[in-house]
């Protein structure tokens, strides 16, 4: 692999560019494989960079439909924090958000994680009491939080209408500093590069169509270029969870559904950190090209067809002017929609599952951009170990058999309402 | 008017009569009514107008619509700044500012530009192998990178503009005003349907109006004339003009954006600036034109490098010449007839150079015509700075490489013409598939999957004969698979039909020269030929990673003019062929819209509906202000003059515990049951048990979501036999009401029982206190108040202060209380009447935050802080409800292991060991406030506050295995307040914990 | 105590009478007023059919409209479909809670329930030839003359509140019954839409 | 914005009505005998498929029933609607 510095572009600059690598291989699939990782999102292929890097299994493929991260990966509000007050997720996403602190360094591919604070906006007492709730709860697990009253929001986003007679008046707001955003493509690329630097397959075009399975064991995938022989198989395929889970013959607790977002035109900085509000469901950031990258609900039915409808974009919209009425101008560039993979208590899974060697990382409902380090490190543990790890035991199918879910926002088993 | 040099003296559509003036970068200009400010820059001889995204390079304008990517300007000024504007797309109006933006110190001189100096060093993705070390410094280089990005400026003030939005519905929505669309909208209209036609245009006639094209022997214009008569005249067909549809939505639903008065300094008084249409159409006719795109070559991108339809359409529509001297390169007949019109207009066409060996007909015409034709070259280069001065030429092969020597020919207009692209934007967003069609070399509709088709040049059919007959037959056909005519396509009007020559693809010219000269693809991201080459050398091959590699097509054009371009060079370089490479996603919208358009009159407090009870005014007249609970506007507290809100807080919850308040419980929701089953369905959804429930009497009652989870309670009253009345909580009363419509019509539609929302049809009043019932004894002659005749959990119907009313004996602050409701219009009323009558007590009225503490102290639970959707019935202490003779929703998930797991939390109460000292709100309990990060918690504080009646702070809290720690000492933590709290864990009934005072 | 009490609209303060908005050659072109007071019920049986439809047209004096969006008008009283065996009844206000007690007694022994709602709804008379216009603006119903036409009713999203329609005549005439909490919130909107019309708000009136 | 066929009222508008999900589960008849498997089963798991789904919408801005729809998760296509208990009707349409 060669290593991407100002001096490497600078000598290339010199051979007009002419001279790069491929950043990977495009291989030719082999017969068989240690490990099958189906999916080449984010997650995918950190888990393959993970089980190279972590544990020395390298005899792996990621198998893709598409081009790589070409799903949520691609699509997604690149926001990353780890503000969350059920134990179990706090502990994952902090372990998460440490990796993404370490990660542009590690693989040599700029992420642009860019730590520039996640405001979650409180509108009202309710509100006040549940942020502090949950930056308490941050800042015992040893995560930074902080409460910021009406006047420090102000001065920390001045375009917010952080006047009394809003609809929704602003009262404070929990601050993660250590929250912000990061480049999304740049993520599967630069896993996919330091994946097939450890001698990882990414094969892309190649749909997997169907799972072999001899009694409680899976024994490789059939794809469209054929059968691929594994001794593991793990999923990784966000929205399309329902599908290849049940290639294998099981059934997850995961519907899909669409959730939409939105950048408008590009404009020089009017917004440096992002800001979220519970109450009208809704997040905001800028990014490094000038776009107010935006999104908000799911459109609340099933759905796989990467494309939303009117509705949910109108309520976006609405809450981005009613936040930052100087936004009424500005003009929506493009909208596009990514298919959720919607756990029943709005928590992920990376799990074992009821077959031997089969496991599966999914429910990352629209949260998971944040969590592909983490959940690629836990994933590779919980395939190489055939046990999970403790920070993703918690994490596991049978929680929903227990009972022990983690229902961060106690809506219960409506997906599309979580 | 002098000052334009490059307006021609007649001639065009513009209107002479009414001269306008415009400031340009501070410079004031003039131009005439029907201009488009490109069209008025470009007659006053201004071509350099912009800065490009990434190597600031000069740019001028390109298109003359919707496609052009360069000439972006930041228009008007102030609170009304539009950033990112299209100067091809602005129509002039009189005192109009505008400014070039992405440059400083000005668009001339712009120190960006030295970006570009370092460009070899800036290839496509650069960023992701630089600026990793050290890592500290990224947040710096973002810093700059941050400022240097970004286009225009946003405005800072709210948008003094207001916004509308409707829906509407007809047979045939046509999309475009051009010949195609104006001929469907005119069959289809005849039939009697009802259409809806929208041009993005200020004036319909689309392509026409840049042409001087001939239909029926006349002036193709006179012809537009004759339609838009005849369809105005049309009752039902609806002519929408400066209406961009957008978005094509699932089950043909295209919203559209009516740009009413942007062509004005302001709207009109009590007119909205732009209007969002959203149309339902049983049949949708895209008419919606085609692209013209460039051919790509070194340092393309001067100023004075433009469209052929563009110069066309600015010598023709606004009689401006782009140029005085152009060179014309083209690859398809379309051109010759434009390097016609220049000529007339005045412009010397230096050249043209087509690729093709022979131009056929037109290129003997043009050759009649004294223009040199050059057959078989291409156009190597442009050379100039801020403007292009010359070209070099050169004969190319077939593969479009210089093939001899080259030769350069003075110029100060290039035009291109490298086909052209049919505008399949709204096609592709309805979900249809497209289809490469070689012989034009693009994409046109291929399989539909909504109710649309595509006629005209945006099905590629770019004779204009054969747009006109397209365009009657899918409107006759629409309008009669919508229901009107028999199809019968009109004749259609007589045209001309030229023999054309075929084009030949041609996407890029490779000269020899130096391989740092630029040929740019998408001119707006400055996305370059090189950058292409270089993703796919790095293994970004798909379409969709060179997209998102290189920014190409990514810009505020969405590459109306530079994608296939792209995917062309783009499959050179993989071997595929173009189809096989595919083209990337159409997204809505097809050109940008403002978010205020989008969302119509919802903006400030009207976000989001506003809910008032019946007492609102009371409340106001009272000075009490007002907090958002759901959608719901409630009363905080009724301060007195020189309180502080706890001082009020404090004397409102006092005088209930000592004497006698009243507080608005209007919000709650309240739902008539009635039925031989109802008791029967109360029972299949309440936790406790219902049947034997005395009428007059009520019950508090709890319901579960199925995973086992507390929902809901509320007191539920038997007014009859099969008559009951629920109460829910206000935070639930929308969703119970569902629940109860479900469970009944999912699960048990057997049971005969009908539920009525009459949240909105009493208004709820509750007197609470000692005194209550000496109050409302003053108010009733009818009711018997008594203990014996209505007891605790009693009712009564009578009439209160003269009004119908339904008296409930029960109670949310733990004291003595009665629940009053009449009718809503007398929610005012009522609470005049109660305030009188408890003068002698020294009634006060309470709000949201007294009711609060009064419930703290009474232990009660609410949905939110403590039934947090993770809690079950024992977790709040009340599994003795739980009935176990019979099943209701959520009683299974109960005897899950987590629902039963001994280290749950449970509900307790918590005092300070310190009386005076205040609980945080939100804090953690933790056993061992020094214990190192991560520190264990065992449970949260849900509700605090300091209880003026206790004379301290309490806390509700849920504790693991709380009911066994009474006594026990743990802290309340705060980080985010920097409080730590020493309590003592207690029973969560503060107050009267054998509820002695409620039955009094 | 048997003083007179002040019932109060719903739209208080924010109703006022008078001229609003453009003033054109032609006059106001939407005008508005708040019907009241009115009495209205809800009645809901198992299923349209049998005695409960004969007691009701004892006690209304006229038949229940069967059909999905249909009302039946009769004089001062008028029966909207709301559901399937589910209608208003809007009548003229004669005492607090007369008509429900007569339809309630009428129901005795045939099923079903008559419930008032009298109060829990704004209803606003609109007017005026701008009147579908304005509609439009309000809802995603097809309010053109050809969908909707005098009779017919329906419920709706109103500028996302959910209300009920109903087109009175070919005047055009439409009454919208809003529920009374967001009235104040709705009739800022039809208000809003109304003003490029220019628009004249009456004393209410039943 | 999906336009949805409420057997009811007609064709209304996608927000006119809340979506109440897959509309197969079937309340297990005896709750209390169910394992904690099965139990589990009716409240979390769900076949999301990719294609026809029948599922409930709650057409809550109208006439309040709730009623089935069967529509193509990949293309929005409704292709049959009707009460929730009783048959469907097919939709040519959309
Ligand atoms: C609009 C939107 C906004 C979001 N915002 C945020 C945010 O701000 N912060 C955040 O943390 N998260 C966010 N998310 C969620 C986040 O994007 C996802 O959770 C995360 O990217 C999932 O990564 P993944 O690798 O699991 O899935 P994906 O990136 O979707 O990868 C799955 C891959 O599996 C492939 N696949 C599927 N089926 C097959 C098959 N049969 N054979 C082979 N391959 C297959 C797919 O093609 C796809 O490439 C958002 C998502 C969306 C859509
Ligand atoms: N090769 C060629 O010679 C060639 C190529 C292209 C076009 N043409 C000429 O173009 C004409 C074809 O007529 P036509 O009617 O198909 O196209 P047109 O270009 O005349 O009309 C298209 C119209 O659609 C409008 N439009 C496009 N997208 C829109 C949207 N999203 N919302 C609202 N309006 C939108 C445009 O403003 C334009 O007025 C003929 O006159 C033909 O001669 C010729
Ligand atoms: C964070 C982020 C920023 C984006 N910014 C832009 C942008 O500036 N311009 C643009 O055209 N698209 C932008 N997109 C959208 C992509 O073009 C594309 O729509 C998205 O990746 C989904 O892919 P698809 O539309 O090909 O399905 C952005 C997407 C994301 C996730
Ligand atoms: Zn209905």
């Amino acid at each position: 692999m060669v290593k991407y510095s100002i001096f490497s572009l600078l000598r290339n600059a010199v051979s007009n560019h002419e001279n790069w690598p491929e950043a990977w291989r495009s291989p030719t699939p082999k017969p068989a494989y240690d490990v099958v990782i189906i999916g080449g999102g984010g997650h995918g292929l950190a888990t393959a960079y993970y089980l190279a890097k972590e544990h020395g299994i390298t005899n792996v493929a990621v198998i893709e439909k598409g081009y790589l991260g070409g799903g949520n990966t691609g699509r997604n509000t690149t926001i990353v924090r780890s503000n969350y007050i059920l134990e179990a997720n706090a502990h994952f996403y902090e372990f998460s958000l440490k990796l993404w602190e370490g990660l542009s360094a590690d693989l040599n591919f700029n992420v642009m994680l860019s730590q520039r604070g996640v405001l979650n906006l409180a509108h009202t007492d309710a509100d006040i009491d549940a942020h502090s709730r949950r930056g308490n709860a941050m800042r015992l697990n040893g995560i930074d939080a902080e409460f910021l009253n009406r006047e420090q929001v102000k001065a920390f986003v001045p375009l917010l209408d952080c006047s009394e007679n809003a609809r929704y008046p602003i009262m404070g707001g929990l601050l993660q500093r250590r929250g912000g955003t990061a480049r999304h493509d740049a993520v599967a690329w630069g896993y996919a590069r330091a994946a097939d630097a450890r001698g990882v397959d990414i094969i892309q075009n190649c749909a997997v169509t169907g799972i072999r399975r001899e009694g409680r064991r899976v024994v490789g995938v059939e794809t469209e270029r054929g059968f691929i022989a594994a001794k593991k198989v793990g999923i990784a395929v966000a929205g399309n969870s329902g599908v290849v889970a049940g290639m294998a013959g099981l059934r997850l607790p995961i519907e899909t559904h669409v959730l939409q977002a939105l950048v408008s035109e590009p404009v020089k900085p009017v917004l440096d950190c992002v800001v979220t509000s519970g109450a009208v469901h809704f997040y905001i950031s800028q990014s490094d090209k000038g776009e107010l990258v935006m999104g908000g609900d799911l459109d609340f039915c099933n759905s796989y067809a990467q494309r939303g409808n009117f509705p949910a974009i109108e309520h976006v919209i609405r809450s981005a002017v009613a936040l930052f009425p100087s936004f009424s101008r500005l003009r929506m560039l493009r909208l596009w929609a990514g298919i959720m993979d919607m756990s029943m208590d709005g928590s992920p899974i990376i799990s074992k599952t009821p077959l031997d060697n089969f496991y599966v990382n999914c429910g990352w409902c629209y949260g998971g951009f944040k969590a592909t380090p983490g959940s690629g490190w836990m994933f590779a543990y919980t395939i190489a170990k055939d046990e999970p790890h403790p920070i993703n035991a918690p994490l596991s199918l049978d929680r929903y058999i227990s009972g022990r879910v983690y229902d961060e926002k106690g809506q219960g088993p409506t997906p599309w309402a979580h | 008017m002098n000052g334009q040099p490059f307006r021609n003296p007649s001639g065009g559509l513009i209107d002479r009569a009414r001269p306008l003036s415009f400031t340009f970068n501070g410079r004031r200009h003039a131009g005439y009514a029907g201009d488009t400010l490109a069209s008025a820059l470009l007659a006053n001889g201004v071509r350099l107008v912009a800065r490009s995204f990434k190597y600031h390079r000069p740019r001028g304008i390109v298109g003359a619509g919707a496609e052009e990517p360069n000439a972006l300007v930041q228009l008007r000024e102030g609170a009304a700044t539009e950033p990112d504007t299209r100067a091809t797309q602005v129509e002039l109006f009189d005192g109009l500012v505008a400014k070039s933006q992405n440059c400083w110190p000005s668009v001339g001189f712009d120190l960006g530009a030295l970006a570009g100096l370092l460009a070899s060093a800036l290839p496509a993705g650069f960023y992701y192998k630089t600026f990793m070390w050290p890592a500290s410094w990224w947040p710096t280089y973002e810093h700059h990178i941050r400022r240097i990005a970004g286009m225009g400026e946003a405005p800072r003030d709210r948008d003094p503009d207001r916004y509308d939005y409707r829906h509407a519905h007809c047979d045939v929505l046509v999309v475009g005003g051009g010949p195609a669309g104006l001929a469907a909208a005119l069959a289809a209209g005849r039939t009697g349907a009802r259409v809806i036609l929208v041009d993005e245009g200020a004036a319909l006639g689309g392509s026409l109006l840049g042409e001087q094209a001939v239909i029926d022997g006349r002036p193709a214009l006179a012809w537009v004339e004759e339609t838009v008569g005849a369809l105005a005249a049309m009752p039902d067909v609806l002519l929408l003009r400066r209406a961009t549809a957008f978005a094509y939505n699932d089950h043909d639903m295209l919203a559209i954006v009516e740009r009413r008065f942007d062509h004005m300094a302001s709207p009109p008084p009590f007119e909205t600036r732009q209007r969002l249409w959203l149309v339902r159409a049983e049949r949708v006719v895209l008419a919606t034109g085609a692209i013209e795109r460039p051919i790509v070559f070194a340092e393309n991108d001067r100023p004075g490098v433009m469209l052929v339809s563009a110069a066309r359409a600015y010598a023709n529509r606004y009689a401006v010449r782009a140029g005085s001297r152009a060179v014309v390169f083209t690859n398809n007949d379309s051109a010759y007839g434009a390097a016609l019109d220049l000529a007339r207009a005045g412009i010397e066409v230096a050249a043209m150079v087509d690729v093709r060996p022979d131009g056929g007909e037109a290129a003997r015409r043009a050759r009649a015509a004294g223009i040199r034709v050059l057959a078989a070259h291409g156009v190597l280069a442009a050379h100039g700075g801020r403007s292009v001065e010359a070209v070099s030429v050169a004969p190319i092969d077939g593969t479009g490489r210089a093939a001899g020597r080259a030769e350069r020919i003075d110029c100060d207009l290039v035009c291109l013409s490298g086909g052209w692209n049919p505008a399949i934007h709204l096609f592709s967003q309805s979900g249809g598939r497209a289809r490469y069609e070689p012989a034009i070399a693009a994409f046109v509709p291929g399989t539909s999957v909504q109710a649309e088709r595509s006629v005209g040049a945006a099905r590629g059919s770019f004779a204009l004969a054969d747009a006109l007959a397209e365009g009657l037959a899918a409107g006759a056909t629409g309008a009669a698979e919508a229901g009107f005519g028999d199809g019968a396509v009109p004749p259609a009007p007589g045209i001309d039909r030229a023999v054309e020559a075929p084009m030949r693809p041609l996407w890029a010219v490779h000269g020899v020269g130096s391989k740092r000269a630029k040929r740019f693809v998408d001119f707006q991201n400055d996305v370059t030929a090189a950058d292409i080459a270089l993703a796919v050398r790095e293994g970004y091959r798909s379409v969709e990673h060179v997209k998102r590699y290189t920014t190409l097509g990514m810009g505020t054009d969405q590459g109306k003019l530079g994608n296939i371009q792209g995917l062309a060079i783009l499959s050179g370089l993989v071997g595929a062929d173009i189809p096989a490479v595919g083209t990337t996603t159409f997204r809505p919208p097809y050109t940008p819209v403002a978010f205020g358009a989008i969302i119509g009159h919802a903006t400030g407090a009207d976000f989001d509906p506003v809910r008032r009870t019946p007492m609102y005014d009371w409340h106001v007249r009272r000075g009490a202000p007002f907090v958002n609970t759901g959608l719901w506007k409630r009363a905080q507290v009724f301060p007195r003059p020189g309180e502080t809100v706890l001082e009020t807080i404090g004397r409102e919850a006092r005088a209930v515990r000592t004497s006698v308040g009243f507080v608005d419980v209007s919000t709650l929701g309240k739902i008539d049951i009635q039925g031989g089953d109802a008791a029967e369905l109360l029972d299949r959804l309440y936790i406790n048990n219902w049947k034997k429930l005395a009428v007059g009497k009520a019950r508090y009652g709890i319901m579960l979501r199925e995973d086992g989870m507390v929902f809901d309670d509320g007191t539920t009253t038997r007014l009859a036999e099969d008559h009951f009345f629920m109460t829910t909580t206000t935070a639930n009363a929308v969703r119970v009401m569902s629940m109860l419509e479900y469970v009944h019509q999912v699960h048990w539609p057997e049971l005969e029982v009908h539920m009525t929302s009459v949240s909105e049809q009493w208004a709820g009043v509750a007197i609470a206190g000692p005194n209550a019932r000496n109050v409302l004894s003053r108010l009733t002659s009818d009711i018997d108040v008594g203990n014996e005749a209505l007891p605790y959990m009693g009712c009564a119907e009578g009439t209160v202060a003269g009004l119908p009313a339904r008296v409930f004996r029960i109670s949310f602050s733990g004291e003595m209380a009665y629940e009053v409701n009449v009718p809503s219009d007398y929610g005012a009323a009522i609470m005049d009447a109660i305030m009188a009558a408890g003068e002698p007590f020294d009634i006060i009225p309470y709000g949201t935050e007294a009711l609060n503490v009064l419930r703290i102290e009474k232990g009660h639970f609410v949905v939110g802080p403590e039934a947090d959707g993770r809690t079950t019935p024992d977790d709040l202490g009340l599994s003795g409800m739980v009935s176990k003779t019979k099943d209701f929703i959520g009683k299974r998930s109960l005897s899950r292991p987590a629902l039963t797991d001994p280290e749950r939390k449970q509900l307790v109460g918590l005092l300070t060991v310190d009386p005076g000292e205040r609980i945080p709100r939100g804090a953690q309990i933790v056993e061992d406030p020094s214990h190192p990060l991560p520190c264990p918690m065992v449970g949260q504080v849900t509700s605090t506050c300091f209880s003026p009646n206790l004379g301290r702070s309490i806390a509700l809290a849920l504790v693991k295995r709380g009911r066994s720690r009474y006594g026990e000492r743990l802290y309340a933590a705060s980080p985010v307040a920097g409080r730590t709290v020493e309590v003592t864990v207690v029973h969560h009934v503060f107050i009267d914990p054998k509820g002695e005072r409620l039955r009094v | 105590m048997s003083e007179k009490r002040q019932a109060e609209s719903a739209l208080g303060a924010d109703y006022r009478v008078g001229r609003h908005g453009a003033e054109g050659p032609e006059g106001p072109r939407i005008v508005l007023w708040e019907r009241r007071p009115l009495a209205l019920v809800i009645l809901r049986a198992r299923a349209a059919e049998g005695p409960f439809l004969a007691a009701v047209r004892a006690a209304l004096g006229f038949e229940l409209p069967r059909a999905a969006g249909a009302s039946a008008v009769a004089g001062a009283r008028a029966a909207l479909w709301l559901g399937p065996a589910e209608w208003l009844v809007v009548a003229p206000h004669e005492g607090q809670g007369a008509p429900e007690r007569a339809l309630a007694g009428a129901l005795q022994g045939v099923g079903g329930a008559a419930i008032d709602v009298s109060q829990g709804r704004t209803v606003v008379r609109a007017q005026g030839p701008r009147l579908r216009d304005l509609l439009a603006k309000l809802c995603g119903l097809d309010v053109h003359s050809r969908s909707l036409r005098p009779g017919m009713c329906a419920q709706s999203g109103f500028a996302h509140v959910t209300a009920l329609l109903h087109l009175v005549d070919a005047a055009p005439t439409a009454d919208l019954y809003i529920p009374r909490s967001y009235g104040r919130f709705l009739w800022h909107a039809i208000l809003d839409g109304a003003l490029e019309y220019g628009c004249e708000v009456r004393e209410p009136a039943a | 914005m999906l336009l949805i066929r409420c057997p009811h009222c007609g064709p209304r508008n996608q927000d006119e009505f809340a979506y109440g999900g897959d509309a197969t589960v079937k309340r297990p008849a005896d709750p209390a005998s169910a394992s904690d498997s099965e139990w589990h089963a009716y409240i979390y798991v769900r076949d999301n498929p990719r294609g026809p789904h029948e599922e409930l919408w709650h057409h809550a801005a109208g006439c309040r029933r709730w009623i089935r729809v069967r529509r193509d998760t990949l293309s929005h296509r409704i292709l049959a609607t009707g009460p929730v208990h009783g048959p469907l009707a097919e939709e040519e349409g959309r």
